[in-house]
């Protein structure tokens, strides 16, 4: 099975990468994006979900930097 | 609804003034400058002016020590950067030094990336192109792997910086130590080119001359950072983090293209970046210094999240921001260069002449404080210093044989990590970028010619703060000498210096006498060798728990070529080449 | 020869592009802003190297909605002279001037510094001036410079020779340990199949004057100049 | 409401940080992970699923690289 673990700036957080993108969807013509915001995801191919204790602490240490980041895990058959 | 009704802004007592930083007696020093107790944005805007960061409180008698003239210094001390000229016709380089150890600790990649941006901006504020980028680390040992993913993180940080924004990184210094394990130091360099009629400085003049906001938008970010890098760390510290500043080194190169291309026109009389304390300090220092005044509608500041207050408006440190005074009837002008770029400019506001810097909000005044006493008389202190009990252990080395195998000592050495080759270092920063980097990382100095002609500079960081420990006069004067002979071996007469001076808790009488001895010693130094300093950057409470780093005062040395084609690399060029020893 | 140098946001390479072409080469040299779609009349389009929108995204991906893009598309096909360089190349590979793609270097770090490349192909305008098989040393400055294709692109380079600079040691052998990204097949460097495009990922601009440490890259600019026509 | 644009690099191309990421989690003495990918995710604020199209045009041309990359869009309220 797969595990996903999505890494997501915090609100308040600037994120440089959304703001270009954003600009850029505006110039080509767009108005539908109100905000754009950059995010990771890790997939992850797992035997089970026995594994999410350590997952959790890989995210926490590794995969996200929480002191500007936040994470969450999915599991997905 | 008045401002401080909506917003409930909290009571000012000496208790909320302690919990921004002011010591009851300055608290008190405040309310009596005034006649009056300050509200609580004008007791914000007053902590953060009166920080040891913004304030040199500790160190300013001090640093009247070093000699700052010569015929060659064009601007000296004061300014964002300092500037010599390297011909005798009109060509100049502007530069500076500044730490970043803080922020850097507490994230290291965007910590070392956002000191980066904000030596940078004090370059081009100045009307100079940034063309080279130094920078001087200190780390604990690798062994930790804290200290690992620290030092990976800034080096990373300082590569993403330099490289997009576009300016060759081309030199520093990287040490070990154990002594920088909670307390590791990120002091950037940079330095750009100005022609000396085109230089601009922190001004604000002209009665009802618009004032104008440049960059990115205002968000809640680096709240009291100035404050906080004016203290020691505790665990505490981790709770009053406020949000981490993120550097966008793409918006900080459409900012000095539009900032350059504006500089070539007259539309502008001053400009100021908006670095520690931000829009608070930029705006005191630009009105002090033009003996002027400023109204600021801080509701018309470009702001990015919503519900934002007067009072995180002055202190946020957002990135990638300026502040510049324009000639009145020109705003639209400057507008139609930051649109080009994709900027914002936004007038918030205008100059006045009574001297106060007077703060609206949705037309009501906020604040109102006179900008001169606060930004020249900052409390000042004398502090106690005294040479501490362990000099004298310290002087006490203990006795070393000879060794027998002097192979395995050599290849020790060499496998030092502070002594070890940094090509995993300079690798990953461009130093080759804007094609005047002619002598490459791995030698000496840094040798780099400008505007593409045969005029150039060397230039070269040192500190050994294992000496500095052990005795911080000779210590001082070892970093001058030695970034001075590195320079001159490259074939460049040494001309003026920069210096970050990194040190523990200058309240404690030790440090202090570490201090005010590196400082003198320094100065000796200096004068001897005719190299004025013409800026540079304290940065004092480097302890943790208690924990002082080594004494750290970093020196950058800048010589002048004629002609860099006849620069010197410190490697032997060729087989059977004869080798002399010069010197005693 | 007339040439231009693309200026995106965030090009940084531009001047230094501009410097060799002009006061090296002797070329008369403009600057094409991004917004303009007036090629003014120039002979080769240069785009630069840098991090054009911050490199955000991915490198090249927002730099090719520029408008003078379409222009470039329309003059090469029109059999016009293109040169990108460093994130030039990726612009050319985003806006599919070039097949291909440039991924994240295998080491995920930024690398700077001096490779060799071998010239294996000295038909193509910008070429004509080396050796078949020289080893010349230019230096890179990339984080995503790992060229990849997939298989039938690659037999398909292969076979028209399109490929023009390869990663190698000091002997000419494009092997593993001289790869300093990770490229499919050492590849540094590749022109369309009409050879009037080339992309590559090592800087020429930053080593043709005698006071680099190397003067390899010159060959390349006057190679094309000569091409077109030489400079007055 | 939030779109949410997934873009996930194909199979059989290369993925050198899932696998920097993998050896070091392995490193870390962890083993149930078999295989690490890493993609990218767009969180798009806009008012209503009436984007749809134009949000496709963006992440087809823009968003992701067709070469290399695939995508998948997601609304959520
Ligand atoms: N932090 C750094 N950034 C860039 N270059 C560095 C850095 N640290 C060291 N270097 C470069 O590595 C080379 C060797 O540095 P160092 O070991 O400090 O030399 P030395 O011991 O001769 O003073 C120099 O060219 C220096 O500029």
């Amino acid at each position: 099975m797969k595990a996903k673990v999505y890494v997501r700036l915090k609100n308040g957080v600037l994120d440089p990468q959304g703001q270009t993108i954003q600009s850029s969807v505006e110039r080509m013509g767009y108005d539908f994006a109100k905000e754009v915001r950059v995010g990771k995801v890790f997939e992850i191919e797992v035997e089970s979900e026995a594994c999410r204790k350590d997952l959790e602490k890989i995210a926490s240490t590794m995969l996200a930097n929480m002191i500007i980041e936040e994470y969450s895990i999915e599991f997905e058959a | 609804m008045s401002v401080y009704e909506k917003f409930g802004f909290p009571e000012v007592t000496a208790e909320a003034a302690k919990g921004m930083g002011l010591s009851a007696e300055e608290f008190a020093g405040v309310k009596k400058l005034l006649g009056r107790t300050p509200n609580y944005i004008e007791l914000g805007v007053i902590s953060s002016m009166y920080s040891e960061h913004c304030s040199y409180k500790s160190s300013r008698v001090h640093l009247a020590k070093f000699p700052t003239k010569a015929p060659w210094v064009v601007q000296g001390p004061g300014e964002n950067a300092g500037i010599i000229e390297v011909d005798n016709d009109g060509l100049c380089v502007c530069f500076k030094v500044e730490s970043h150890n803080h922020p850097s600790f507490i994230e290291p990649f965007q910590g070392a990336a956002t000191g980066v941006g904000g030596i940078l901006r004090d370059v081009f504020t100045m009307g100079a192109r940034p063309v080279a980028a130094m920078n001087s680390l200190r780390f604990g040992k690798l062994d930790k792997p804290k200290n690992r993913q620290i030092f990976e993180g800034v080096v990373a940080g300082i590569s993403h910086y330099g490289n997009c924004f576009g300016v060759p990184t081309v030199g520093g210094e990287v040490y070990f130590n154990s002594c920088y394990d909670g307390n590791p130091l990120v002091n950037a360099f940079a330095l750009g080119v100005v022609r000396k009629e085109n230089i601009y400085l922190a001004k604000a003049e002209g009665l009802g001359n618009p004032v104008i906001y440049v960059g990115a938008k205002t968000g809640r970010d680096g709240i009291h950072g100035a404050t906080m890098a004016s203290e020691e760390f505790n665990e505490n510290s981790e709770a009053k983090r406020p949000n981490v500043q993120i550097g966008d080194p793409f918006k900080e190169k459409l900012l000095l293209e539009a900032c350059l291309e504006l500089m070539k026109t007259d539309f502008i009389v001053g400009i100021q970046d908006m670095g520690a304390a931000g829009l608070t300090s930029s705006s005191f220092e630009m009105a002090s210094k033009s003996g002027s005044g400023v109204r600021l509608d801080l509701d018309r500041v470009p702001m990015r999240e919503k519900g934002m207050n007067p009072y995180e408006i002055m202190l946020s440190e957002s990135q990638e921001r300026m502040l510049m005074v324009a000639k009145k009837g020109y705003e639209d002008k400057v507008k139609e260069i930051f649109d080009k770029w994709d900027l914002d400019a936004v007038v918030i506001g205008e100059v006045t002449d009574d001297g106060y810097v007077r703060l609206f909000w949705e037309g009501e005044e906020v604040a109102a404080l006179e900008a001169a006493p606060l930004a020249d008389e900052a409390p000042k202190y004398n502090r106690p210093y005294s040479r501490p009990d362990y000099m004298d252990e310290l002087q006490r080395l203990p006795k070393v044989d000879a060794p027998a195998n002097l192979q395995k000592v050599l290849e020790t050495l060499l496998a030092n990590e502070t002594i070890a080759s940094k090509r995993w270092v300079w690798e990953q920063y461009d130093h080759m970028v804007r094609v005047g980097t002619v002598q490459l990382p791995g030698s000496d100095a840094a040798v780099i010619r400008l505007n593409e002609s045969e005029k150039g500079v060397a230039i070269s960081s040192d500190c050994n703060s294992r000496f500095c420990l052990l005795n911080p006069f000779e210590g001082g004067k070892a970093a001058i000498a030695e970034s001075a002979r590195n320079v001159a071996v490259s074939g460049a007469r040494p001309r003026a210096f920069t210096n970050c001076l990194n040190f523990g808790n200058p309240e404690k009488p030790e440090i202090m006498w570490q201090f005010v001895s590196a400082v003198e010693g320094m100065a000796e130094a200096a004068k001897v060798l005719e190299t004025p300093a013409i800026s540079g950057n304290v940065s004092l409470y480097n302890e943790t728990e208690g924990k002082p780093v080594h004494p750290t005062p970093t020196v950058v040395m800048v010589g002048v070529f004629d002609d860099v084609t006849k620069r010197i690399g410190s490697y032997f060029k060729s087989m059977e080449s004869a080798v002399y020893l010069l010197g005693e | 020869m007339k040439a231009g140098v693309v200026v995106f946001p965030g090009s940084n390479c531009d001047h230094d592009c501009y410097h060799v072409l002009k006061h090296v080469i002797g070329a008369d040299t403009v600057f094409l802003w991004h917004k303009d779609t007036d090629l003014q009349g120039v002979d080769l389009v240069v785009f630069p190297g840098g991090f054009s929108y911050g490199d955000y995204l991915r490198c090249g991906a927002i730099a090719k909605f520029s408008p003078i893009v379409n222009e470039v598309i329309n003059f090469a096909g029109n059999g016009g002279h293109v040169l990108g360089i460093c994130n030039g190349f990726q612009v050319l590979t985003e806006s599919g001037l070039l097949p291909g793609a440039l991924l994240r270097n295998r080491s995920l770090k930024f690398k700077c510094e001096y490779v060799n490349l071998r010239v294996d192909n000295t038909d193509t305008p910008f070429t004509n001036l080396y050796a078949a098989g020289e080893v010349v040393r230019i230096p890179i400055a990339h984080a995503e410079g790992n060229y990849y294709i997939d298989a039938d692109g690659l037999k398909s380079l292969e076979d028209n020779r399109q490929v023009v600079f390869r990663y190698c040691d000091d002997n000419g052998t494009a092997e593993d340990d001289s790869n300093p990204n990770g490229s499919l097949g050492n590849i540094a460097g590749i022109v369309n199949k009409q050879g009037n495009v080339l992309g590559m990922m090592p800087h020429p601009e930053r080593c043709a004057e005698g006071v680099m440490e190397t003067r390899d890259g010159y060959f390349l600019f006057e190679s094309i100049a000569k091409f077109i026509g030489g400079c007055k």
